[in-house]
């Protein structure tokens, strides 16, 4: 039997795209795997349930979960691992925030399935058939996990000791987040592995933003050119920078397109979506509410701006009743 | 839940009690020194911890004790009403007024109006529903944690 | 801008005189008008005092028709509903008043009209002629037709109680003016006088004879004491009320009156030098030409 | 969710007041102290009579040394009322003032509702926020910020002047500034004064001639203030200096160029004389007036109409102090405190016209009566009518404008005493029939009363009733030609119909037509009414919303000379108390960045309107002067990444009192 600590990896509701960040090591995962038992990791290698199950509780050292809790399923394994585990940790922004499966919570899951398996125009389902938690077929009963109704944040269903923001979270701050949980030099529990300040202080850009910024319009990047230079504030395009976590080496700017939030907000805010809200719109230069409304018009969709990573994890959770 | 600048509309709502002007007693005010100082998030806190109406007052436009924090906060409060109405919270249950601190009449119709409106809406209720959506939790809760072998066994 | 004309009961039998002239007078100065469609009495104050419900309804009628007429054409704006009879304007005005300010009242009023295929939204405005002329026609257009020819007339202007009260929408209620400056426009002088808004006696001209009777008696002899020449009016009751019972009252005050109380589209009319027969002034008792014609310098009356 | 943890653990104490009956009497006070008990935190909780009396105070102050409070929770009245006794009693009981809640259980709970049941829940709930705040609050210093010792005196009536004079005399230096071309106000339109009939030149000149000599005074007439900026202790002040167009420093007054003056005849409404006068396009108003300097009308003066007149002005001045092409000058000026004396204006009876005023000549306003009864007014004192008659009946109106749902619903309060006074001055000069028409007498003063007995005993007829019309309509041949008044005798039950030579409107006051820009201008309020609004109607009655900013005289509604003086006088105490102990204590409820938390993003930076917020370019951040931080928080609730706080209003203590008004727990039975 190996002394090596014990990992596990595991994903929810979320594209993969936190596997891949983990493959993103390169060469490191081979220092990572190195140092650790990897000894669960649904993606990459076979270990069944039944092997979890097996396992003493609190027998792993942590397990990193990505993705948002969306079914029974997910619910279930996440629970198993919390039990086998010392330390969960929310990896990305799904797990951490309800990213962008957490948008479903614009909706109510009748509404989903049906867009899904109806009313979607790639879909051709005449028969209006629906996925059947429990089923017969030969004569077998067939089960699939149940759909929750709400889309939650890994540490709405479990307790969570640390969160590892991103979507996926780059491969520097995973190498950080392992080497201090690996040396024992544990920080506060709760806490996200990432620096506690917005993303402003260090993007490339921010020397280009002005003192005085005022908005007549919001424009949206697909719809505009963009300047490879300068603050996207200042050009008129809604940035969430201002108002979510730095650690990611601003990535999109570089790549030439604004932040979009998914390192959630600072410690000192719990609702990300009204922060960028309150900040966007007080600087607005309109002064009467008819030109008022004109600029903020401009956002069309200001849930799913503001809210693009958070909804899950804001104040307000889940739109109450069906939306129209 | 309402919150009242400190200036304008809490002074108003000061006169309207020496007046001794009765009005509903469902209102719980807040004092701010100014709308300007009313975040978005205390509005969200307010609705997603039980509260089924909320109503900002301010001074009159032109008139803010700080020149302008009545403009930040009519700007927040048009997109606000906007984000709500995306969760599903009725426009009435979401209101900025502005009154003066003469105005102690005023802060009694708007407070009467405003819950009269929200009355007829029912309450919202959010803790109870988030209590409601968080019961499909609960039985996995118990099942997992408790014994593993008896857990059910999906296919797929 | 054209207007649509509610002519009420009054101006088709004893006010005919004013429909006569105010036609003429729109025609003079190019102001088209077309009359409602099937309008229906606007239940006057009579009908109020009966059931306030049907009432309202009986006159939200013609707001209603008023609005869906202006629906069939193809103009734009906001429909004029031109009513000359004091009473007619105030049941109108005060019906839009209440209609607009007591939902329990609007609900059924809407309902009603629904039953007969019919919907009043609000958007007619109700206009008085004494309105129509001072702010849409304007003093200027109306001074350069009628050319002073009504130099060193003297009259009284007369709003009567329903005009300017207890609405005061174009003019002030203690103290209207709207008529002296369009009669001051044409050239003659209107007197200053308190006694334009008081009570002409009304109907109990009919009820209680003395009383109505004394009331108009008041008005007639005030008017006379300052030296006019005429009185004007836009009302048909105040005009029927003063003209046609100068000679009961002369009798009953033992005190002989005889003055002409003419329409001020009348007047105007006349200054605009339309032919007599025109304006309905055959049906006048005491007819206006005497009074006018020391000013006229011989002049023929039919420019 | 993320917890975001309580404060420690507080030791609070919690105070319920019963106001006498007026919070008792329909909250259940002894349900809230012991609902409060068995709140989190809280050890020890009471109910008293009246928590801001002495023992009240002496109570918590104990409780803090026997119990080692903590935190302090009074339930009383509005913070506004109240908070600063508060603080104070804790401060003196060893605790920081800034750990002390109140909760408003009077204005905003027992006042506002009927229905002791709903009350004593709100009163609970209430309560609650405050129990979860107060464990947030933290240890704060109040800031000290130096007061300039000059005062700014805005208006040049008796207030205005009564003021001025008292912080001059004081040794303090004051700005004066007057709309007008000289100081005295409606004052110096006065001829006697009530109840005592002493004449108002005479007392009233003295001091004009006292503010004109007076070494700390700056007088600047015909001026404006056009620009008000900063704060308690430091505004700064632009005045407008209208041209006169006349050299001040040359000017001497001898008047030569009014004789000079290419109008020969008098021939413009004389605005001191209420237009019953003639003046030329240049005058001194009045003899008496202060300063002695002349005025030319840009309105009439030929030359500054036209640039075309023989100009015999300047060639009669020998002293060369005329200059038409003096333009508006402006003064910047630094004070710490400003009085605002700017009076109102008597209603214009010409709205009302069934009273006749501008129809028949000899319906008059009472400030043209006062013109006509002084000595140096337009007829020397004589009270005759426009066609020199003299009247042989008089009727006084009162409440013109005044206790009118149509016009104003208030009661102007001098009216009454003004009608007795000229109903007395114009019966000693014509010995005329005097009747007045009142609605109530209202004569509270010293020596009212007696003075209006005195008239009942003159003769003068006093009807009881709202007059319906005053009209020239004779119905019986010894009518004609007078004015005819109708007015119900409520006393008798009868109409009466009344013949009468003159009728005097005893017009009510309002405020100024320009206040509400005035008020914009100092950034107070003003009433429903208009008037300048006070802090407080009884407790801070001269103190404005804006520190350092008084108000005195009718700018705040209707009073009399008396009344005035003392405002006026009060309001110079109030700016003398902060000058003179030379700082002022700013609450502290300043925002601040957390350096290390801010990002730098220059959100908040456009938000401040007093350009607080600077952006420090070599560290990246963002830095608010809390000297000129006035603590609206509209940048704390902007800050994107929370990095802003407020002190008193701190995230964590809004965010608490929100938890706490909805927590629903079984003790709210």
């Amino acid at each position: 039997m190996s002394v090596k600590p014990k990992v596990a990896f595991y994903w929810c509701a979320s594209c993969g795209g936190c596997e891949e960040s983990v493959v993103d090591l390169a060469e490191g995962i081979l220092d990572l795997v190195g140092m650790v038992d990897i000894v669960f990791w649904p993606v990459a290698m076979d270990f069944k349930r039944h092997d979890v199950e097996a396992m003493p509780d609190g027998s792993i050292l942590v397990s990193m979960i990505n993705g948002a809790i969306r079914s029974s399923e997910q619910e279930e394994m996440v629970r198993l691992l919390r039990r086998k585990s010392r330390l969960v940790v929310a990896y990305g922004a799904c797990a951490q925030l309800g990213g962008i499966p957490g948008l479903g919570n614009q909706f109510d899951r009748d509404q989903i399935l049906r867009f899904a398996y109806e009313d979607c125009p790639s879909v051709q389902n005449t028969d209006k058939v629906h996925p059947q938690p429990r089923s017969r077929e030969n004569g077998r009963v067939v089960t699939l996990p149940n759909l929750h109704q709400v889309v939650r944040t890994l540490d709405q269903v479990v307790p969570v000791d640390y969160y590892l923001p991103g979507c996926p979270p780059t491969p520097q701050l995973l190498n950080q987040a392992m080497t201090r949980l690996l040396s024992g030099d544990l920080p506060s529990r709760g806490s996200v592995l990432a620096p506690d300040i917005a993303l402003c202080d260090q993007c490339s850009r921010k020397d280009s933003k002005p003192v005085d910024l005022k908005f007549t319009e919001f424009k949206r990047p697909h719809l505009s050119r963009l300047d490879p230079q300068q603050c996207f504030l200042a050009q008129g395009l809604v940035c969430m920078g201002p108002a979510t976590r730095g650690g990611c080496e601003a990535q999109c700017v570089q790549g030439n397109m604004p932040c979009s939030g998914c390192f959630g907000p600072t410690s000192r805010v719990r609702d990300q979506g009204a922060k960028i809200l309150s900040s966007l719109c007080s600087n607005i230069a309109a002064t009467s509410e008819p030109d008022i409304d004109r600029t903020l018009a401009t956002i069309p969709d200001p849930v799913g701006t503001f809210y693009r990573y958070s909804l899950a994890n804001s104040l307000l959770r889940k739109r109450v009743g069906p939306s129209v | 839940m309402a919150f009242f600048c400190n200036w304008c509309t809490y002074t108003a709502a000061d006169l309207a009690g020496v007046s001794r002007m009765k009005h509903a007693p469902n209102v719980r005010i807040i004092r701010v020194m100014c709308s300007g100082r009313v975040d978005p998030q205390f509005v969200l806190q307010a609705f997603a911890k039980g509260a089924d109406g909320v109503l900002i007052g301010g001074c009159h436009i032109g008139d803010c004790h700080y020149v302008e924090g009545n403009y930040k906060a009519v700007r927040r409060v048009r997109m606000l009403r906007r984000v709500l109405q995306g969760m599903g919270i009725e426009e009435d249950r979401f209101r900025l007024e502005w009154i003066s601190a003469s105005e102690g009449e005023k802060v009694k119709l708007v407070i009467n109006d405003m819950v009269e409106k929200v009355r007829a809406l029912g309450p919202l209720g959010l803790p109870q529903r988030f209590q409601e959506w968080d019961e499909e939790l609960e039985s996995l809760q118990h099942t997992v944690e408790a014994s593993p072998e008896e857990a059910p066994v999906h296919v797929g | 801008m054209s207007y649509w004309y509610y002519p009420g009961c009054s101006l088709k039998s004893n006010g005919k005189p004013y429909e006569e002239s105010l036609l003429a007078v729109l025609r003079a100065l190019n102001v088209p008008v077309r009359e409602l469609d099937d309008w229906n009495c606007c239940g006057a104050t009579s009908y109020m005092s009966v059931d306030e419900v049907q009432a309202f309804s009986l006159a939200a009628r013609n707001l209603a028709l008023a609005e869906q007429a202006c629906r069939q054409t193809t103009e734009k704006g906001v429909p004029q509903l031109i009513a000359p009879c004091s009473a007619c304007f105030l049941v109108l005005t005060k019906t839009q008043r209440y209609v607009e300010q007591h939902e329990h009242l609007a609900r059924r009023v809407h309902a009603g009209l629904r039953a007969v295929g019919l919907e009043y939204r609000g958007e007619v405005r109700v206009r008085h002629p004494l309105d129509v002329f001072i702010n849409d026609i304007g003093l200027r257009r109306i001074a350069d037709l009628g050319k002073k020819r009504l130099d060193g007339m003297k009259v009284a202007c007369y709003y009567g109680c329903q005009v300017v009260r207890p609405f005061a929408t174009f003019d002030s209620a203690h103290n209207p003016t709207t008529m002296d400056r369009l009669v001051q426009a044409l050239g003659a002088k209107a007197v200053q006088w308190p006694l334009k808004t008081r009570c002409c006696g009304g109907t109990l001209t009919g009820t209680i004879r003395d009383v109505g009777l004394r009331l108009s008696q008041v008005l007639l002899q005030e008017a006379v004491r300052r030296g006019v020449d005429a009185i004007i009016t836009v009302c048909p009751l105040c005009q029927f009320n003063l003209e046609c019972y100068q000679q009961e009252i002369g009798r009953t005050f033992q005190e002989p009156i005889r003055v002409p109380v003419v329409f001020l589209t009348q007047l105007m009319g006349r200054a605009f030098g339309i032919p007599e027969a025109d304006l309905g002034m055959g049906r006048l008792f005491v007819p206006l030409e005497p009074a006018l014609a020391p000013h006229e310098g011989g002049q023929p009356a039919h420019a | 969710m993320r917890d975001f943890g309580s404060n420690g653990t507080p030791r609070i104490g919690v105070y319920v007041c019963h106001c006498g009956t007026n919070i008792a009497g329909t909250v259940d006070v002894k349900a809230v102290a012991d609902y409060a008990a068995g709140l989190p935190g809280v050890v020890v909780s009471r109910e008293y009579k009246y928590m801001c009396s002495d023992p009240g105070q002496e109570l918590i102050q104990q409780d803090i040394r026997d119990h080692t409070l903590t935190r302090v929770i009074v339930a009383s009245c509005s913070p506004l009322l109240h908070e600063h006794t508060f603080r104070h009693a804790i401060a003196q009981g060893g605790l920081n003032p800034y750990f002390l809640q109140m909760v408003n259980i009077r204005e905003n709970v027992s006042w506002v509702n009927d229905n002791p049941r709903a009350a004593t829940v709100k009163a609970k709930d209430l309560l609650r926020a405050a129990v979860y705040r107060v464990g947030y609050h933290k240890a704060l210093e109040r800031k000290q910020v130096p007061i300039n010792p000059d005062v700014l005196v805005v208006g040049g009536g008796i207030a205005g002047i009564h003021a001025a004079l008292t912080l001059a005399n004081a040794g303090k230096k004051v700005y004066l500034v007057e709309r007008e071309p000289t100081i005295g106000g409606h004052m110096a339109m006065f001829d006697k004064t009530f109840p005592t009939l002493d004449c108002a030149a005479c007392i009233l000149t003295p001091k004009m001639s006292a503010v004109k000599t007076h070494p700390n005074i700056t007088l600047w007439t015909y001026s404006e203030v056009v620009g008000v900026d900063g704060f308690v202790g430091n505004y700064k002040i632009k005045v407008k200096r209208k041209p006169r167009y006349i050299k001040e420093d040359l000017c001497v007054g001898c008047m030569e160029c009014v004789a000079a003056c290419t109008f020969k005849e008098a021939r413009f409404p004389d605005e001191f004389n209420q237009g019953l006068s003639k003046r030329k396009p240049v005058y001194i108003p009045f003899p008496q007036a202060t300063p002695q300097l002349v005025v030319f009308d840009p309105q009439t003066c030929i030359m500054l109409k036209s640039g075309k007149c023989r100009q015999s002005c300047i060639e009669a001045c020998d002293r060369k102090a005329i200059d038409f092409r003096q333009t508006a000058e402006f003064e910047d000026i630094t004070v710490g405190t400003i009085i605002l004396a700017t009076g109102f204006q008597t209603f214009d009876a010409s709205r009302l016209p069934y009273y006749g005023y501008g129809i028949y000549p000899n319906v008059y306003t009472a400030l043209e009566v006062e013109r006509l009864i002084n000595a140096s007014g337009p007829t020397g004192g004589e009270v005759v009518l426009r066609d020199g008659r003299k009247p042989k009946a008089v009727g006084i109106i009162h409440c013109v404008g005044s206790r009118d749902e149509k016009t104003n619903r208030w009661c102007s309060r001098v009216c009454c005493m003004y009608s007795l006074k000229l109903a007395h001055l114009v019966k000693e000069h014509t010995d005329a029939t005097i009747y007045n028409f009142y609605i109530d007498m209202r004569t509270p003063g010293k020596g009212y009363e007696e003075f209006y007995d005195k008239l009942l005993k003159e003769g003068v007829h006093f009807i009881r009733g709202r007059v319906a019309e005053v009209t020239d309509w004779a119905r019986t041949p010894d009518e004609e030609g007078r004015l005819l008044l109708r007015v119900e005798d409520t006393l008798v039950g009868t109409v009466r119909r009344i013949p009468l030579d003159m009728v005097i409107l005893a017009v009510g006051l309002e405020p100024r037509a320009d206040a509400q820009e005035v008020r914009r201008l100092f950034n107070i309020s003003c009433s429903t009414e208009g008037f300048f609004l006070e802090r407080h109607p009884k407790l801070a009655p001269v103190n404005t919303f804006t520190d350092g900013i008084f108000i005195a005289g009718a700018c705040q509604g209707p009073r009399d000379i008396p009344d005035a003086v003392a405002q006026a006088g009060a309001a110079a105490a109030e700016a003398l108390a902060l000058i003179d102990i030379g700082h002022v204590e700013l609450e502290p409820n300043t925002a601040y960045i957390t350096e290390e938390d801010c990002s730098g993003c220059r959100s908040c930076i456009p938000l401040c309107p007093y350009t607080a917020i600077t952006f420090l370019g070599d560290k990246g951040k963002a830095s608010i002067n809390e000297a000129l931080c006035k603590g609206c928080g509209t940048c704390v609730a902007a800050c994107p990444s929370g990095s802003i706080r407020q002190n008193l209003f701190e995230d964590e203590e809004i965010f608490s009192e929100i938890d706490g008004l909805l927590a629903r727990d079984v003790a709210v039975a």
